[in-house]
């Protein structure tokens, strides 16, 4: 769909990570991926698949969360940066929107945003005109910018949130479901952001999203992760082909969509997992 | 749909609805100045699913926290079961036969996956503290009643591996099957689910389906829904009000929503099938 | 060998007073050791074990030494020492509670094992009312008088005392509490200044003190005025408040500085040794003297069971002997090295108190040291002993104990 | 005026300074509850040690002298020079911040995102350690301290009140300072806080750490400086409080006194601290005044706390603290 | 493989509610309780049972009561002390009152006095939370140590104010007093923590428990989903202070035989339970005697060791003890959140897993 889209740079790689929660579960059994400069690359699966885990090792949030990478690496721009804490890598111009937004509750909407500047040593100017930059993405955000962000919805926070990403002007941009929670209307139009920033600015994105059907619409490549592992992965065009992705991440059957309400009682298999 | 106020109707696929279960009548709701809610009627029919959508901020979470008493609307009325409802405690409203699951997952997440169910139970459970202290009786007996229930949930859910695994460790679609486990094993009356599909993927939102389809269809719960998937809005729901800035801008069946105007202009932007 | 125990506090709230007792206590000991061998030929085992100031140390403390065949308590504590009255009198090992614990201790036909000679709070109390009387000729009518107290069994403990000799004397008495740990004092002290109390006393411990006297220099009370009881009259007291603490008085009952032979003894055989349990730099300090005077009268109890039982190597119940037939006379203290150290007392079954004898220091704070300004008086013994009777009496039939002498 | 008003007056005014006092140490507290949730149950300890080590600086004392001398049997006790307050102070706050510093390093590093109990613990087993090391590292005799402030009673005051009203009432002139002083660290703090990009990335982070992490805010850096600002306050406060009652262990409660004018101004709000310890201030010691004597005195205590008690049940955030966000 | 629970199934919900499902662990607790019952008293020295034992038990009743408190139902309080103070005070009154009745009685009365004490104290936990309600405990810490030291009534108008425990029997042996025997104290505060434990144990598993610990996680989806947050507060209250109650009767009458409000009952000793709490893991009856082992225990450890066994002057080891058990609480802490319990948990888990890394 995009033509301008990724180099062949490869910006962020991972090799073969594991994951451990807690000293005893193993969450990621060996996860591998390529993220080009440029490029939107999709991390599709299932609840619980470690889509959240594999952004967390990369942005290095999973040591608050008792978990540690066990094995394997992760480089950007060929360094390795797993020994990093996150603040440094949002300086190396990674960051990362969290799942479920974690907004500052107490701060209102704008201080929320500027927290986002927090890392540049941009002038107040430049500040202002990305304040402003992320109020014409997200109107609504300006009618709300002087009340707490606990007091604000669902959606709300979580334009909050992609809004407080942009705000740090990065180079790589983690999201992490970035459409949960958010009407259709703004599901399509913080996609378009991403489209816009992304072919614009040049910002790479690396998403994890359930939202396959959009994901695979707007990324370039995308990986399928379930329980832990990679087990599909290929150029976004090609997955949105692929019977499988079809009928269990698309819900399309070869007679189009079909109706929640014909929903059958039984577990279907995948046929990669038997 | 012109049906008389208190009569229930016949759906497209033929299931009855009954009268009015729940009313609310000319509800305005505001935070200091932010008005969340402003002056909105709707009803609420015995045995159907109703939806609620909105784009993000529109007051629909306000309403079902108005429903189940969380919120206290500054003006109008909520009739429950034909009767106006006086002013109560959540919990008082809860153990009238609401039950809920939240937006933002509240589970516990201090406790496991069966404990967390059985808080759904609560309601059900008279044993007093002298009994429970002794635990060997009543207490124990009425314990071993109401988990057999829960297990039963569990089971329809299909979250028996989970069973005894600390909820703060599962991921996010688990949690909110467990929410709706907790909220059906209180077996309400009227269950309020609030966006129950968010950050599922395709697989998981049929899956959820089947289990709101089931509830409604072998309890006869009636469901009141808030869902930004209009797939799933579209094929669950019977009928559907539509909220914009906290005010109401449609009413009526998917189909009579999805091509209202208003409701196209404020909401879906392109008109869904 | 003779054991003796030292409850000591080295750390915790009252670490800085209970340092220099505990240093004065344990260099005595040293002391005989170095010097005599011991006492009567045994060495003397000291074991110390440090409570913090905190009950529950205390007992611990109490339970691991008494295996060791401690010979007799120094809880220097009052709340330890109202836990161990019954514990060490049912495990027949005598306590030595000198100039605090449980008042009417000094009944010894109630308390057989509880020692506190040779004074306590309310003979504190009343050599204090004494001195104000020779200062006004005799005469206290019309006269206020506050006391500011540590709100706690120990700071009350002057109250009845005190009510009872101003029926006697004619003066009023204004109570003036404060809280645990006494930080701050503004409204007590700002009472005073309205008030205007002719004297001032105080019954204070730790950081009270120093707060108390730093308030008192504020608002210009007169110092000369201000007596504190001997818990409250050490140099930890008046130095944080410098120049202006010049004049405080403060009880004590036994004297001060290190004037004395035996300190000679103390520099050669300890200290110059290297066996000086602190620094050496307390000797003569109020308290440093305090410990040493406790561990004198507990090595001349020790000699006196020595002498009655024919025995060196004595057993606790026999150091109780000792303490109950002890009398300390000026000879006695002058032929230690300690001419005019403390009161001459007789100690006997009746009475395990001593005669309440005490003296009032004051600060002198250009020369940075106490001076004793009035020799040593005795409590007025007949508004007391029926104070005394009164409270044992009860504490006896409460317990059960039938009052007698052995 | 009639003496009792009078009396009244007086005792209302030295309430005000009074709180001034407790303020002080309550702002250590809430600096670092801003920043981080973490209830600092070790900033009386801090401010005890701070103290201890100024004198120390001061008077040229060896640390460790006693472990020292226990372990090599020497003798070392004084380096024998004595340091001009100023630059006692200065050196003072280099070995608040290295502690800030080793805090950071040593414990709460490695306790991001537990929740406020389990950090709350986590200072517990500092403020033992401290307790401890404070101890040995500066003995634990009572140690007179005197940078020059001055004290007793403000001679000006008494001669104009007595000029007005043929009473002259006593104010404390360390507690002039000290008000003078609190006022200028509350205003500085205040726009701190709200107005720098460094106050505003300290707010956010109380309110989630992760989230902080992912905006590329330095919970390290944020903290260290935060618990250095607060070592400073703790230097402040035990010079203070060590102005009246000398430098030793006891020092360390003056945290009791924080507290319930923390609560009543809110953990979280700076202005808090200092409106929160003047009504604490005042409202203790017209008590004391007023009722105290019905009831036998000694009242402070309790009083303090049963006054915020009260406030709370109207206003459970505090005067001034930030509303607790109740949403599902 | 040490550890396993393989081949252990349950039939029936009764059999998968037991205290420890898993054989293993249920017959250590047999083990335990054999050993606590049968073996103790007959070994039991006077050091072992004052220093050591009673001060355990004691403190494990107290813990077991804040546990319920702070670590089910989430209200952090600071009034342990003063709680303490009311059924120490209250099994004092009675013991002179009554004579004639049963100590053991006593001690109950004196933890269902403190209990309506505590639910009223408890009543502003309802609008007030977190940290705040932990320093506005802090209120019924002060009023009630100030109200025992000022209303001579309470000290049946000694002259000291102290409080002194009579001698009291049970089946014609002394429990109380100074002829009491080591091995009657410790088995009569032994009775109390099992009973104490076994309540809580029951009382935790069951809906009033869940009750609790749902307003602990999320108070406000509790009450949504038909939690009455005052009733369940309250309880939550009366049950701690109940247990905390007995504790401060036992602490009082067995154990130190005589106190004085304000330093028995101070402000520390609020602290200090708290502290083992959590140290021994919140919301976990386990985790409160390991919290209470731990404190009680380790500093009569340390001390032994560094003064007994390396011959340090007490003061240095005393600073060094509170250094070490300063650090040992970070430590802890660090290496895991939610105290000794989890650490035991977390443990069993590795071993099951034993010799497989995960
Ligand atoms: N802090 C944690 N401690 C223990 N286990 C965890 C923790 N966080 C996540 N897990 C486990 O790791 C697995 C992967 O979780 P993760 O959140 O990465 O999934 P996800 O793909 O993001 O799912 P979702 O789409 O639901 O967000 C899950 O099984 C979850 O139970
Ligand atoms: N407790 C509150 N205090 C102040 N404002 C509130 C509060 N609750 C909700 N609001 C405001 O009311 C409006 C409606 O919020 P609500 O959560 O009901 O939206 P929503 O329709 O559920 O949106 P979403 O789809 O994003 O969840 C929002 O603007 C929100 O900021
Ligand atoms: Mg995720
Ligand atoms: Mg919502």
């Amino acid at each position: 769909m995009l033509d301008a889209g990724p180099t062949d740079e490869t910006l962020l790689e991972v090799n073969n990570i594991e994951v451990i929660y807690n000293h005893v579960i193993l969450v990621l059994k060996g996860v591998s991926l390529k993220v080009p400069k440029g490029g939107i690359t999709a991390l599709l699966g299932g609840n619980g698949a470690g889509k959240t885990t594999t952004l967390k090792a990369i942005s290095n949030l999973l040591h608050s969360e008792r978990g540690e990478v066990t094995k394997g690496s992760i480089n950007y721009r060929g360094e390795r940066v797993q020994d990093l804490n996150p603040a440094e890598l949002v300086k190396k111009g990674v960051i990362q929107v969290m799942e479920g937004r974690h907004c500052f509750e107490h701060l209102t909407v704008e201080e929320n945003l500027l927290t986002g500047s927090y890392t540049r040593g941009a002038s107040r100017g430049d500040i202002d005109a990305d304040l402003n930059m992320v109020y014409d993405y997200f109107p609504r955000l300006k009618e709300r910018r002087r009340s707490q962000a606990g007091y604000t919805s669902g959606g709300e926070q979580q334009m909050v949130a992609i809004g407080r990403a942009i705000m740090s002007k990065p180079e790589t941009i983690l999201l992490d479901e970035p459409s949960m929670g958010l009407a259709p209307q703004l599901v399509e139009e913080i996609f378009n952001i991403v489209k816009g920033l992304n072919e614009k600015e040049g910002v790479t994105f690396l998403l994890a999203e359930q939202n396959t059907n959009v994901a695979l619409r707007f990324a370039h490549y995308g990986y399928i992760l379930e329980s832990g592992r990679v087990v599909m992965d290929g150029p976004a065009k090609d997955l949105r082909e692929n019977p499988d992705v079809k009928e269990f991440y698309l819900g399309m059957s070869d007679e189009g969509r079909k109706s929640f309400r014909e929903v059958r009682s039984y577990r279907r298999r995948k046929r990669w997992l038997s | 749909m012109s049906e008389n106020k208190n009569e229930g109707y016949v759906t497209a696929d033929g299931r009855k609805i009954g009268g009015t279960l729940m009313e609310m009548k000319n509800i305005t709701l505001r935070f200091g100045g932010v008005k969340a809610i402003t002056d909105i009627s709707f009803d609420i029919k015995e045995g159907e699913i109703r939806a609620i959508i909105g784009p993000n901020g529109a007051g629909k979470s306000s309403m079902l926290n108005v429903i189940s008493g969380f919120y206290v609307p500054q003006e109008g009325e909520v009739w429950y079961k034909g009767a106006r409802r006086p002013s109560m405690k959540p919990y008082e409203v809860a153990r009238q036969g609401i039950a809920r699951t939240f937006q933002n997952i509240a589970l516990f997440e201090g406790m496991t996956v069966l404990d967390n169910v059985m808080t759904g139970r609560l309601n059900h459970m008279k044993a007093n503290m002298a009994q429970q202290a002794i635990w060997k009786g009543a207490a124990e007996k009425e314990e071993v009643a109401n988990r057999e229930v829960v297990e039963k949930v569990i089971d329809f859910l299909e979250i028996q591996s989970i069973r005894k695994t600390p909820v703060a460790r599962l991921p996010y679609g688990l949690k909110k099957r467990v929410e709706l486990a907790r909220a059906l094993a209180a077996e309400p009356s009227l269950l309020l689910l609030d966006e129950p599909m968010a950050g599922m993927n395709v697989e998981e939102k049929e899956d959820m389906s089947r289990f709101i389809l089931d509830v409604n269809d072998e309890f006869g719960t009636t469901i009141a829904l808030i869902e930004h998937d209009m797939g799933v809005v579209m094929d669950l729901s019977d009928r559907v009000v539509v909220m914009d800035y906290g005010k109401k801008i449609g009413d009526g069946t998917p189909d009579e929503v999805r091509n209202n105007q208003d409701v196209i202009d404020a909401y879906l932007g392109v008109s869904h099938d | 060998d003779l054991t003796f125990s030292a409850l000591s506090y080295r750390t915790g709230p009252y670490a800085a007073n209970g340092i220099p007792f505990a240093d004065g206590y344990q260099d005595y000991f040293t002391l005989l050791n170095e010097r005599d061998g011991g006492i009567g030929g045994e060495k003397i085992n000291l074991v110390e074990c440090e409570t913090g100031y905190n009950t529950e140390k205390g007992v611990e403390c109490y339970e691991s030494t008494k295996g060791s065949g401690a010979l007799v308590y120094q809880p220097l504590s009052t709340g330890i020492t109202y836990q161990l009255i019954p514990k060490a009198t049912a495990d027949g090992i005598p306590v030595h509670s000198m100039g605090y614990g449980r008042t009417s201790a000094k009944n010894g036909a109630v308390f057989n094992n509880i020692f506190n000679y040779p004074a306590n709070y309310w003979d504190g109390a009343s050599v204090a009312i004494k001195h104000l009387l020779d200062l006004n000729g005799g005469d206290l009518k019309g006269k206020k008088i506050a006391l500011v107290y540590h709100n706690s069994a120990y700071g009350k403990e002057p109250i009845r005392t005190l009510e009872e000799l101003s029926k006697k004397h004619g003066y009023t008495l204004t109570q003036l509490a404060v809280d645990h740990p006494g930080q701050e004092q503004k409204s007590q002290w700002l009472q005073i200044r309205r008030e205007r109390p002719d004297y001032v006393i105080m019954w204070g411990w730790g950081v009270m003190n120093q707060v108390a006297i730093q308030e008192a220099v504020n608002i210009r009370y007169p110092m000369e005025n201000f007596i504190g009881i001997w818990w409250s009259g050490s140099e930890n007291d008046v130095l944080p408040a410098g120049e202006g603490a010049n004049g405080y008085k403060a009880l004590t009952f036994h004297n001060v500085g290190s004037d004395y032979p035996l300190y000679d003894d103390i520099k050669k055989y300890v200290v110059d040794a290297g066996k000086a349990a602190g620094a050496g730099d307390q000797l003569g300090t109020v308290l440093y003297n305090r410990g040493l005077y406790a561990a004198m009268l507990a090595a001349e109890a020790a000699k006196t069971a020595q002498a009655m039982h024919g025995t060196a190597t004595i057993t606790p119940q026999q150091m109780r002997d000792g303490m109950e037939n002890l009398e300390m006379t000026e000879d006695k203290m002058t032929a230690l090295g300690l001419p005019n150290f403390g009161p001459s007392f007789k100690v006997s079954c009746a009475n395990h108190g001593g005669d309440g004898f005490g003296a009032v220091t004051q600060w002198d704070a250009k020369a940075g040291k106490w001076n004793m300004i009035t020799e040593y008086m005795q409590s007025d013994q007949e508004v007391l002993n029926p104070l005394i009777a009164g409270d044992s009496e009860a504490y006896a039939k409460e317990n059960g104990i039938t009052p007698g002498c052995n | 005026m009639p003496d009792q008003l009078l009396f009244g007056t007086e005792v209302f005014l030295n309430g005000l300074m009074a709180g001034v006092l407790y303020a002080l140490v309550a702002l250590g507290f809430v600096l670092i509850y801003k920043a981080s949730g973490i209830f600092n149950y070790a900033q009386g300890v801090m401010a005890l040690f701070a103290a201890l080590t100024l004198v120390g600086i001061m008077d040229g004392q060896v640390p460790f002298a006693h472990l020292i001398n226990a372990v090599f049997g020497t003798e070392v006790h004084h380096f024998g020079w004595n340091i001009p307050s100023f630059l006692a102070i200065i050196l003072t706050m280099g070995v608040m911040v290295a502690l800030a510093w080793i805090v950071q390093q040593l414990i709460f590093r490695h306790l991001v995102n537990q929740e406020p109990i389990i950090l709350f613990m986590a200072t517990i087993g500092l403020a033992y350690f401290m307790e401890g090391f404070g101890d040995i590292m500066w003995g634990s005799d009572i140690k007179k301290l005197d940078v020059g402030i001055p004290q007793g009673m403000n001679a000006l005051i008494d001669e104009v009140t007595y000029g007005a009203f043929g009473y002259g009432f006593f104010i404390d002139n360390l507690d002039i300072v000290a008000a003078v002083i609190a006022t200028i660290l509350v205003i500085l703090l205040v726009l701190f806080s709200q107005y720098t990009k460094q106050g505003r990335a300290m707010r956010a982070v109380a309110d989630d750490h992760q989230a902080a992490l992912s905006v590329g805010i330095s919970l390290n850096f944020i903290w260290v400086m935060v618990w250095s600002v607060a070592g400073f306050v703790a230097l402040v406060a035990g010079i203070m409080w060590g102005a009246k009652s000398g430098v030793q262990f006891s020092l360390s409660l003056i945290a009791l006194k924080a507290l319930p004018v923390l609560m009543l101004g809110g953990f979280t709000s700076i202005p808090g601290a200092i409106v929160g310890g003047l009504i604490i201030g005042v409202g203790e010691k017209m008590f004391e005044f007023l009722i105290g004597p019905m009831v036998g005195g000694a009242t402070e205590n309790w009083f303090a706390y049963v006054l915020a008690l009260l406030f709370l049940v109207f206003r459970p955030q505090g005067l001034f603290g930030e509303k607790i966000i109740e949403r599902v | 493989m040490f550890y396993r629970e393989a081949g252990d199934f349950k039939t029936s919900y009764t059999d998968d509610n037991q205290t420890f499902p898993i054989k293993f662990d249920r017959y250590r607790y047999y083990f335990v309780l054999f050993v606590a019952f049968c073996v103790i008293p007959f070994i039991v020295n006077d050091y072992w049972a004052n220093a050591v034992l009673l001060p355990f038990l004691i403190y494990s009743i107290a813990a077991i009561g804040l546990n319920i408190l702070v670590g089910y139902c989430g209200q952090v309080s600071l009034g342990t002390g003063g709680f303490m103070a009311v059924g120490a005070y209250a099994v004092y009154k009675l013991m002179t009152a009554f004579p004639e009745v049963n100590v053991f009685f006593h001690v109950l009365l004196a933890g269902g006095i403190t209990a309506i004490v505590g639910v009223l104290f408890g009543l502003p936990s309802l609008r007030i939370k977190g940290f705040y309600l932990a320093v506005a405990t802090l209120a019924a810490q002060f009023f009630l140590v100030w109200l025992f030291n000022k209303v001579p009534w309470f000290y049946n108008y000694s002259a000291s104010g102290q409080i002194s425990s009579p001698e009291r029997t049970v089946f014609g042996y002394a429990v109380t007093g100074p002829h009491a025997s080591a091995w009657t104290t410790y088995l009569f505060c032994l009775v109390f923590v099992t009973i104490c434990a076994i309540i809580a144990r029951n009382l935790t598993r069951g809906s009033v428990g869940r009750k609790w610990m749902a307003i602990r996680d999320m108070d406000i989806a509790a009450e949504i989903i038909g939690v009455d947050p005052l009733r369940s507060k309250l309880s939550a209250f009366a049950v701690s202070s109940f247990f905390i109650g007995v504790s401060g009767a036992l602490f009082f009458s067995v154990y130190l035989g005589a106190v004085e409000v304000g330093e028995a009952f101070g402000i520390n000793k609020s602290f200090l339970v708290l502290f083992m709490i959590i140290i021994g893991g919140l919301g976990s009856i386990f985790g409160s005697f390991a919290g209470a082992a731990f404190l009680v225990l380790l500093p009569v450890l340390l001390k032994n060791v560094l003064v007994s066994g390396l011959g340090w002057p007490t003061d240095l080891a005393a600073h060094l003890e509170f250094m070490i058990v300063g650090g040992l609480i970070i430590t802890f802490l660090i290496a895991e959140p939610h105290g000794l319990a989890q650490l035991w948990r977390v443990a069993k888990e590795k071993l099951r897993l034993w010799p497989f890394p995960h």
